[in-house]
């Protein structure tokens, strides 16, 4: 042995949109370091909406230009159509939620001061504000991309990581009612040690039984290995826990609704969203690529999980009585929805697809109602900041009736009525799951969204029925940014539930090659 | 000697015969959409209106004269009503052309008498034209040339019939007799629909033509259920057993009304409906046994109660009701029933109008009382009114040679033909109708003066007394021009048949002797008990049976037991299930799920280690689920 | 020989996983984290050896680094929050509910 | 055999230990119990061919880590103890339940894999381990590799956002600061000097060592009154300090002013060094009750 | 000329044109300027409907999503065609009727007639679709506009009512999605245009499931025992002029639904469904007739009424006969025009007295002749009095029901007798007798309302006497619909020979 490595080949345009990303995250701390205080936001948020849309321009040319077959970066990234496609959703519902931060209004300003005490007095005096909360979403966001497209465990692990420790510390940055904040950032931190825990563990297993944390090898491993199912079954189940924590799916979405309430409403938005979405692709990758040859066996495990998460969901959203943690448990109920499509596998590839396809288009939809939803809920202000109390909420809809029916338009696409993006997103993959002989998990989740259609009506009940309190909360006239982001949202959700056929294409051609094996 | 065949017919008087329902339906229409703007000839145009229809049945009778009997049933065709069910057409022949004589005549006469009747109620103009739409209706009733239309005109004039008995609605008990009358004759209306549907069953068509010249064909079963259900039709629109409870609320209604509708003509059509229906009839003997049955319980009911009864108005619907027992009752044995069946029903229509309107002459007179026991001695000061009613009166107990003797006579005896035990009853029923009608006439018109101190009687005006007259020169001569020489059994052959030998006409037969006696003896009984004996002012107690017709023989009684009480209790039940079961339920559902919500919302305490907890037990539940599953 | 080192793996991996669920302090609860990370760690190692290649360890390598990253950002949001409230106590941190 | 004898030895110290840290009731102890863990694990390492990785434990997860727990934990403080009641019904049984079910499910698990004897990574680690390490970190996995530099940047980031405070205004310079002193001094007649330290002229300087004045009395302004407080509870505050402190005391009351003490200054320090007290962790409820209301104020 | 989509775009348009207008008054002409040229359009297009010709006329078809398979194809039948007819025509007279209903609150009078204008669309879209997703879009969509209807414009218990009607909508036609996408799935044919589903599922178990997710959903629309309890309390909540959009057109959807989307695709499980649904309808007939009787909320009392209609409607659908069915889509049509009326003239009623309940009211017939008589015609109406068009297709539907199932069709006969208890009896003690000291000073209708009134009862007159027009376009598409679920009409047992009958 000579002491030489030969050099990896790192397929640096494949990977330019990640690598856009993390690149602009770094720049973003030196800018840190070096940008005196008055100049930094005003670097940050066109360097982070910058590195986002020319990530997106990248992805877009990379998949313009053609869709690769085999692994990257050594095999450690599989930048395929589903990836491709996934990266272009999270990118856009990331720079959505960059928008809504954009007025300071969101973040503490000194993280350090303990809340009522003279020194955060101080910081709001001198307006000081943590403009690290670009950087940390950047980093956020590359774990994002970087997840769905990892092509083993060990890439999925990290990205895993790197998607979560920012988001962990974002949690805990509200500017108001910070105590909560905290809480949700402790709760998230320290369930989310936990379950990546399970995952590590997982891995660990599978690794054990393949020889390999390579998901193509853990997938050719299944046939050829024999004698050691259970380090299988036990391992996959680890791999299932962190990957099922992270979507919110029941037992393991206690996590969401306190998270979703505390965290300051734009990291929500992103939560709800961009992670999601991430988390669903690298969900699918795990189960169709790595465990593809054990659908028999996963299946029946997932079907429970479905079953159960979209009963939890749709129940307790229920009797919630604020705005964001109900908006929790719908985000649970859908990912119910969404499990129903990762079941809904078939046998053939034209069946594969269609069931990709739907996923997919129920991910942009939903994604893209979401973080309206939220943009909407960070308008709706009285004196304590936003006005999260469903209470509140009273008569909105004479205060302020544009919005109002915009927010409605949102539940009523998350309810999943015809002409609005949710319908469709649902109806895709409902029809995956019926040609695939899932009829009765179907059934089950058609009356899930019969039980949670109850509560988004509630809520439009509220805003439109009710009367306006006397001292309700007041909307205030939004940013730009937030106005944009609002305008978008209802936009996507009325174009995609009208005309949802150019989405669907991409969808389908994005899913045409399935994932890299 | 079966009926003729129908021939289709346009041009003349008969061509034009839908204008006898048109003119009085526009009567109806312009009174009642021009509203108060025709308060002032509303009742001019009414009476015109339904003269002139009578002039056009008057034509159109008199060229069916023009014809051979055989050629007397003129089919006229206007258009197609439902496609596939039923044109809307009519039917001119010598069984309808009667009905429209009679209404149309009668009806004018009552219009006429109206005008005086009604001259000082505010609503007159609507009362024309309610009295406009029910001639229109009863004329589509005898005129259609098939069920449907005649289900139409049927239920129109169930319609007018409501709203005339409901003309005074502001009082309560017009308004609860209206709508009783209404819903007892839906009652029978649910059984003429489900005999018309089961003609349509069967026959696949609903016209006259088609389905009585089949009859014949179909199998009796078919035919005695299409009869029977055709009789719950027909007790309901003519107050038969167990229908009746209706007609003497009726009463509540104008006493021109109850002449023309409740008296004359409506509650005649049931009768019309049997006559009609002959062939299913003449093919389903147990349906005419129960016909007859009808018939005779009816007209014994209806004299019991007659009996009873201190209001004028009331003793004479009881004796409608027991009339129309005759005539059921003969149109119930056939053939050889039809004409004295119809007969009857005419010269009923007249002095049984002629009876009514003299009532409403004397109510006119007496303040609007209608209780007899505050008339007496009216024979005085309303002497027209009284010779007038006195015809009718005659009439009706069958007094030798006048109208109701050729024609009730004529039945008694086709009927003692026929069966002596229903023969031996309907004279019976005469008996106490010479009883009750006695009772009548000597309690108003003779004994003492028991009048009210307000009540000051006085002869009614000419446009009232008019009409008087000249119904009861009907009610004293119609019934022999009929019955003689069976003039009105040959005019009617060609329309609903004939026995195949004409009965011969015996004055004083057995039979009839035996009635004459009858009569005589119910009269000298009510002479002694009411026009030489004091009347008393208030009822006395009486005795079981007493009680027992003025209770209208507990008819309502029995219908308040079998059907009101149970039915508020359904209703109220069904109320009940329906809030607190079917839609208990569905709320339920919703609470349930509501509650569960609120004890599952409890497991997410707050407490990581309650999260994480469940992390654990759900990793250890889908390593577990995933051990079984892969291993199995 | 290798089954026991994963036994002794899952062993840990359990009282790590109880130590989360049974300890108050929000760094104690944090090690019993840590503790589970290591007995992954364990079986990379074990499994390495047992398939005979290195994955298994360079895996065990970056859990290392990724725990170290954890550890300053769980430690920094720890304090942060026993600043705030004067407790280090998981349950004190119990307002988002139901 | 040399193997299993390490296996055997360290399996039962290190399960051992596990359990210590699970249930000890003072953190310290637990960071302790983990301590030994992670060595041992190193061993175990180093046994099964993982020279580098041992050594990496030892230095990164025992040596870093670990300090860095203990530290946080000296912040806590270092003497906090759970309390032994479990205040949420049902969680110990079930998460005892759910250890011991997990635990039986993964040695069920992996009991009944077939493994065979291990292949030995002699062919894998031609090389050395290190270079052969080396070689795969930095060809197939190099992107993970590269990537965990994200998460160190994030984790620095991190840590500054929450613990450090910029400075808003210039740092004050001595010249500054004593000035401030004399001004004080001027108006309030406040001590512009340094306060003694414990011990002077004394016969040693612990901290709970008054310093003498040159009269051989106490100086009250020595004495250090948590260490008073504590010892007064315990009864062994000397005799003499307490005198002092006594005549203090009625010489504040004479007066109707304080002069500044060690505690008061001690208490300037602000509350992270307050000790942890069952008042402090109200006090700090309290605060951070304030805390809420006011920021929820500040939202308009 | 693309008629239908000109149809749903004139009135598209309108409703945008409303939210424009910024004058309340000028927003209610301009909504019945609208609706009228609709109504114009739609009449216009009738005219030059064949009823002999095609099946479906006046198609047309564009693909919308390939992906799924989905079309935007819209045509009319016969049947279709009627039901478009009576949405178009109600519409004027209920934005006439409404004129001031909106203003009630303190509600947006814009909004109101924007979204009926909507309404409007959805219910020409949902009756013309051929395509089944289609259908079902509109199906599903038109709950929201009534939602906002009903629960912003409604009475006292409106968001209760709003929220129960629009969630047990939303179910059945979650599980009709279920059965959409099964029916897509299983006949593989890669569309969902009707006329390719047709025939295409064979096997009968697999239609029994499809149907009954068809069927459940329809069921609770039309609304059928037992699944009616939301109607009484959407409607009674209801402003008069939404109540009648209801009942009169919405709900009629359930029962279309089932003439069309039942029957013709899936013939095997509806024929074996049929005693089941019989059954449902002739509860429901009688049911809703006697708790009808029971109500002391006028408007209640009316849905109830309509529960009892449906049920007739429902009977003739599956009675599958000729007569039953023709009978049945000309129910549809004639009971939207007398429920309108009845709604209506107790919307006015209401209006002046404020007070839904019977007791409140009294001898009103004294005071308003002209209210009370209307009032009346419109209850006779609802009792099938002959001479008005409801008796035609009661009579219908039970001639047609009797040929083939004699004992339901004459429980069902009884219905007659309940509805003359509960009209007359509501009108008893509403208009009649004594007039009540809080109606003394009622004003009768005035113009507007006599607008409103008038056609309605002129189209219940008309068709009363003179059917033809309608069963003409209805025949032939009823002969094609059953002769697709190939069924015959039983033979008389005594054939008589009859020319033209």
């Amino acid at each position: 042995m000579n002491g030489t490595i030969e050099a990896p080949t790192i397929e640096y345009a494949l990977l330019a949109p990640l690598l856009v990303v993390f690149g602009a995250a770094i720049v973003g701390v030196l800018v840190e370091a070096f940008a005196p205080r008055y100049l930094r936001s005003a670097i940050h948020l066109p360097l982070t909406l910058l590195s986002l849309a020319g990530a997106f321009a990248l992805a877009v040319w990379q998949a313009v230009k053609g869709v690769p077959t085999e692994p990257a970066a050594m095999g450690a990234i599989a930048v395929d159509g589903p990836a491709l496609f996934i990266w272009g959703t999270i990118l856009i519902l990331a720079f959505a939620s960059v928008l809504l931060i954009k007025d300071e209004e969101h973040f503490v300003g000194a993280a350090a001061a303990v809340p009522g005490s003279a020194e955060e007095e101080q910081a709001l005096v001198e307006r000081a504000a943590h403009t690290e909360v670009y950087p940390l979403l950047l980093f956020a966001v590359g774990g994002m991309l970087l997840f769905p497209a990892a092509n083993d465990l060990l890439v999925a692990f990290v990205a895993l990581e790197v998607m979560s420790l920012p988001l962990y510390l974002l949690c805990g940055l509200a500017r108001r009612r910070r105590l909560l904040s905290q809480e949700a950032a402790v709760k998230y931190f320290l369930l989310g040690a936990f379950s990546s825990a399970f995952f590590l563990y997982g891995t660990a297993l599978l690794y054990g039984y393949a020889g390999s944390v390579d998901l193509v090898k853990i997938n050719q491993a299944l046939g050829s290995v024999g004698g050691q199912d259970t380090l299988l079954y036990i391992g996959a189940a680890m791999l299932g826990v962190g990957l099922l924590f992270k979507i919110g799916a029941a037992p393991f979405q206690s996590w969401k609704p306190d998270v979703y309430q505390g965290s300051p409403t734009p990291i929500t938005a992103l939560m709800a969203s961009g992670t999601l979405v991430a988390a669903f692709g690298a969900l699918l990758r795990v189960f169709w690529v790595g465990l593809g040859g054990l659908d028999w066996d996963w299946r029946p495990v997932l079907y429970g999980v479905a079953i159960l998460t979209m009963v939890v969901g749709a129940i307790l959203a229920i009797t919630q009585t604020d705005i964001k943690r109900m908006l929790a448990y719908s985000s649970i109920a859908h990912g119910g929805f969404l499990l129903i499509g990762v079941i809904a596998t078939g046998h053939t590839q034209a069946e594969n697809t269609s069931a990709l396809t739907g996923l997919l288009f129920y991910l942009v939809a939903y994604g893209f109602t979401t973080v309206g939803a939220f943009a909407v809920v960070t308008m709706v202000r009285d004196a304590g900041g936003e006005a999260w109390h469903l209470s509140r909420w009273a008569g909105l809809g004479k205060r302020s009736p544009l919005l109002a029916g915009v927010f409605a338009f949102f539940l009523l696409a998350f309810a999943g009525i015809p002409l609005t993006s949710g319908f469709f997103g649902k109806y895709a993959v409902f029809q995956a799951a019926v040609a695939n002989g899932a009829t009765p998990l179907v059934i089950i989740g058609v009356v899930a969204s019969a039980v949670a259609a109850f509560f988004y009506v509630r809520v439009i009940v509220l805003m439109f029925f009710s009367d306006p309190a006397a001292d309700g909360p007041s909307v205030v006239l939004p940013s730009r940014g937030t106005a944009a982001v609002v305008g978008f949202a209802a936009l996507a959700t009325v174009v995609l539930g009208v005309f949802p056929q150019p989405v669907l294409d991409l969808a389908h051609t994005a899913a045409q090659s399935l994932f890299v094996r | 000697m079966e009926p003729a065949e129908i021939i289709q017919h346009s041009g003349g008087a008969i061509g034009a015969a839908w204008l006898m329902i048109a003119l009085p339906l526009v009567g109806a229409a312009v009174l009642l959409l021009g509203g108060r703007r025709t308060d002032k000839f509303g009742h001019l145009l009414g009476v015109l209106m339904a003269v002139a229809s009578f002039v056009v049945a008057a034509l159109s009778f008199v060229q069916l004269l023009g014809f051979a009997p055989g050629e007397r049933r003129r089919g006229i065709e206007l258009y197609e009503f439902i496609p596939g069910l039923a044109k809307m057409g009519l039917l001119v022949d010598p069984l309808s052309i009667s009905f429209c004589l009679l209404i149309t005549f009668v009806g004018s006469l009552i219009h006429v008498y109206s005008i005086g009747y009604m001259a000082h109620d505010p609503n007159r103009r609507r009362f024309f034209a309610y009295l406009n739409l029910f001639v229109a209706a009863m004329l589509l009733l005898v005129l259609a040339d098939n069920y449907v239309a005649l289900f139409v005109g049927w239920e129109g004039v169930g319609l007018a019939s409501y709203l005339l008995i409901g003309f005074w609605q502001h009082k309560p008990s017009a308004a609860t007799a209206a709508k009783k009358a209404f819903i007892v004759n839906r009652v029978g209306d649910f059984g003429l629909l489900i005999g018309i549907f089961t003609i349509f069953a069967t026959f696949h068509t609903l016209a006259f033509d088609g389905v009585l010249a089949n009859a014949d064909k179909a199998s009796s079963g078919t035919l005695t259920a299409i009869g029977l259900l055709l009789l719950v039709g027909a007790c309901g629109k003519s107050a038969q057993l167990p229908l009746q409870s209706w007609l003497l609320d009726a009463m509540e209604g104008p006493t021109p009304v109850s002449a023309l509708i409740h008296a004359a003509t409506m509650v005649t059509a049931g009768v019309y409906l049997i006559v009609r229906s002959g062939p299913i009839f003449q093919g389903a003997e147990t349906a005419q046994i129960v016909v007859t049955i009808v018939g005779v319980a009816t007209l014994l009911a209806g004299a019991i109660i007659g009996t009873a009864k201190d209001d004028i108005k009331k003793a004479l619907a009881g004796s409608t009701m027991s009339q129309i027992g005759y005539m059921v009752l003969a149109a119930g044995i056939g053939k050889a029933g039809y004409a004295f069946a119809i007969a009857h029903l005419i010269t009923h229509g007249f002095f049984k109008a002629d009876m009514f309107l003299g009532a409403g002459s004397v109510m006119h007179a007496m303040n609007d009382e209608v209780n007899m026991r505050k008339y007496g001695a009216l024979r005085k000061v309303m002497p027209v009114t009284f010779v007038t009613f006195l015809i009718g009166y005659l009439a009706i107990i069958g007094f030798p040679l006048l109208s109701g003797y050729f024609t009730k006579d004529g039945i008694i005896e086709t009927v003692m033909e026929h069966n002596a035990v229903l023969g031996w009853l309907a004279v019976l029923g005469a008996g106490i109708t010479g009883f009750y009608m006695s009772r009548l006439v000597f309690m108003t018109f003779f004994g003492a003066k028991r009048w009210e101190p307000t009540a000051h009687p006085h002869e009614s005006p000419a446009v009232m007394t008019w009409p008087l007259i000249i119904l009861s020169i009907g009610a004293i001569g119609l019934g022999a021009f009929l019955v003689l020489g069976n003039r009105f059994m040959t005019f009617l052959a060609p329309a609903v048949g004939a026995p195949e030998e004409m009965p011969a006409f015996h004055p004083f037969s057995p039979t009839g002797l035996a009635t004459l006696a009858l009569v005589a003896a119910g009269a000298v009984f009510a002479w002694l008990k009411y026009g030489r004996a004091e009347v008393p002012a208030l009822a006395p107690r009486g005795s079981f049976l007493t009680t027992f017709a003025r209770r209208d023989l507990y008819g309502d009684a029995l219908n308040e037991a079998l059907f009101m009480r149970p039915g508020q209790w359904l209703t109220r039940l069904a109320v009940f299930f329906d809030n607190r079961g079917v839609d208990g339920l569905v709320n339920g559902l919703a609470a349930g799920i509501g509650g569960t919500s609120g004890r599952l919302r409890r497991v997410q305490t707050g407490f990581v280690r309650s999260y994480a907890l469940s992390i654990f037990l759900g990793a250890a539940l889908l390593a577990g689920a995933w051990l079984v599953v892969g291993n199995l | 020989m290798t089954t026991h080192y994963l036994v002794l793996s899952a062993l840990l991996f359990a009282i790590g996983g109880v130590g989360v669920l049974v300890r108050r302090n929000a760094i104690v609860v944090f090690m019993c984290v840590e503790l589970m990370l290591n007995a992954c760690n364990l079986a990379f190692v074990t499994f390495a050896r047992q398939n005979g290649n290195l994955d298994g360890q360079v895996i065990a390598f970056f859990v290392m680094i990724v725990a170290a990253a954890e550890v300053v950002i769980g430690l920094a949001i720890i304090v942060t929050i026993f600043r705030t409230r004067r407790s280090a106590s998981v349950d004190d941190v119990s307002l988002l509910k139901y | 055999m040399g193997e299993s004898i390490t296996f055997w030895v360290l399996a039962v110290i290190s399960v051992i230990a596990a359990l210590g840290l699970v249930f000890s009731r003072r953190a310290v102890y637990s960071a302790l119990m983990l301590g030994v863990v992670m060595i041992s694990l190193a061993v175990l390492y180093a046994v099964q061919d993982a020279p580098f990785l041992a050594a990496v434990q030892i230095i990164v997860y025992t040596g870093a880590v670990m300090m860095l727990f203990l530290f946080v934990l000296m912040l806590v403080g270092v003497d906090s103890s759970d309390s032994l009641v479990e205040t949420i019904r049902g969680q110990r049984f079930w998460a005892i339940l759910a250890g011991l079910g997990f635990a039986a499910l993964l040695a069920l698990g992996i009991g009944n894999a077939v493994v065979g004897a291990p292949r030995g990574l002699a062919a894998a680690t031609q090389a050395g381990n290190v270079p052969s390490l080396a070689e795969l970190i930095f060809t197939r996995h190099v992107f993970a590799f590269e990537v965990t530099s994200a998460l160190l940047i994030t984790a620095a980031l991190g840590a500054m956002v929450l613990a450090h405070r910029e400075r808003s205004e210039p740092k004050p310079t001595q010249k500054d600061l004593s000035r401030q002193r004399f001004v004080a001094f001027g108006k309030t007649g406040k001590n512009p000097a340094p306060l003694p330290g414990p011990g002077t002229y004394a016969r040693h300087n612990a901290i709970d060592m008054p310093a003498l004045l040159p009269d051989g009395t106490i100086s009250p302004l020595s004495v250090n009154r948590y260490i008073a407080r504590y010892e007064e509870s315990q009864g062994i505050l000397p005799p003499e300090v307490a005198r002092v402190l006594e005549q203090e005391e009625a010489a504040q009351r004479a007066n109707g002013h304080s002069t500044p003490t060690l505690a008061d200054e001690a208490g300037d320090d602000g509350p992270d060094t307050e000790p942890m007290t069952d008042e402090g962790v109200v006090a700090g409820r309290v605060v951070g009750a304030r805390g809420e209301a006011r920021s929820e104020e500040d939202g308009k | 000329m693309p008629w239908l989509s000109t149809l749903m775009g004139v009135s598209v348009l309108g409703a945008l044109g409303v939210t424009l207008v910024r004058n309340d008054k000028l927003a209610k002409q301009f909504t019945l300027v609208v609706s009228l040229i609709v109504l114009a359009l739609t009449v216009a297009m009738a005219v030059q409907f064949s009823p002999n010709g095609d099946k479906f006329q006046f198609a047309e078809t564009y693909d919308w999503i390939p992906a799924f398979g989905v079309h935007y194809g819209v045509a009319v039948d016969g049947i279709a065609l009627v039901l478009i007819l009576l949405s178009v025509i109600l519409v004027p007279i209920v934005v006439l009727a409404s004129w001031h209903d909106a203003e009630a609150g303190k509600r947006s009078v814009r909004t109101y007639f924007s979204l009926l204008l909507v309404l409007e669309a959805m219910m020409i879209g949902v009756f013309a679709a051929t395509d089944v997703f289609l259908f079902y879009v509109f199906f599903e969509a038109m709950l929201i506009p009534m939602y906002f209807m009903i629960g912003s414009y409604g009475g006292a218990q409106r968001s209760y009512a709003a929220v129960k009607f629009l969630l047990y909508s939303l179910f059945g036609g979650l599980l009709m999605l279920v059965a959409v996408i099964a029916l897509y799935s299983i006949a593989g044919k890669g569309t969902f245009m009707f006329t390719d589903l047709v025939g295409t599922i064979q096997d009968v178990t697999t239609q029994k499931w499809l149907f009954l997710g068809f069927f459940i959903a329809f069921a609770i629309k039309a609304p059928l025992w037992p699944f009616h309890t939301w109607l009484p309390d959407a409607a009674a909540q209801a402003p008069a002029g939404a109540a009648v959009l209801l009942v009169g057109v919405l709900d009629k959807v359930g029962t279309y639904g089932m003439l069309r989307f039942c029957l013709e695709l899936f013939p095997d499980a509806a024929k074996f469904f049929t005693p089941l649904v019989i059954t449902l309808s002739v509860i429901g007939i009688v049911y809703g007739a006697i708790v009808a009787i029971g109500q002391t909320d006028m408007k209640r009392l009316i849905a109830y009424t309509s529960v009892s209609h449906f049920g007739f409607i429902a009977m003739g659908v599956f009675a599958m006969t000729t007569t039953a069915g023709a009978g049945a889509t000309l129910y549809m049509v004639n009971h939207g025009f007398s429920t309108g009326a009845l709604f209506l003239i107790a919307g006015f009623l209401i209006y002046r007295r404020g007070s839904q309940y019977i007791a409140d009211y009294g001898g009103v017939q004294k005071v308003a002749p002209i209210l009370a008589g209307t009032f009346l015609v419109a209850g006779l109406s609802s009792l099938s009095l002959p001479g008005l068009s409801t008796f035609v297709s009661e009579f219908m539907v039970l001639t047609g029901t009797f040929q083939r199932y004699v004992v339901p069709s004459v429980i069902a006969t009884v219905g007659v007798i309940l509805a003359a208890i509960y009209i007359l009896w509501m009108y008893q003690r509403t208009m009649n007798g004594p007039t009540a000291e809080s109606v003394k000073s009622l004003p009768d209708l005035n113009a507007r309302e006599k607008w409103v009134v008038a056609p309605l009862v002129a189209l219940l007159l008309v068709f009363g006497f003179y059917p033809k027009p309608l069963l003409d376009v209805i025949h032939p598409a009823v002969q094609d619909t059953l002769s697709s679920v190939s069924v015959t009409d039983p033979q008389p047992a005594v054939p008589v020979a009859q020319e033209g009958q």
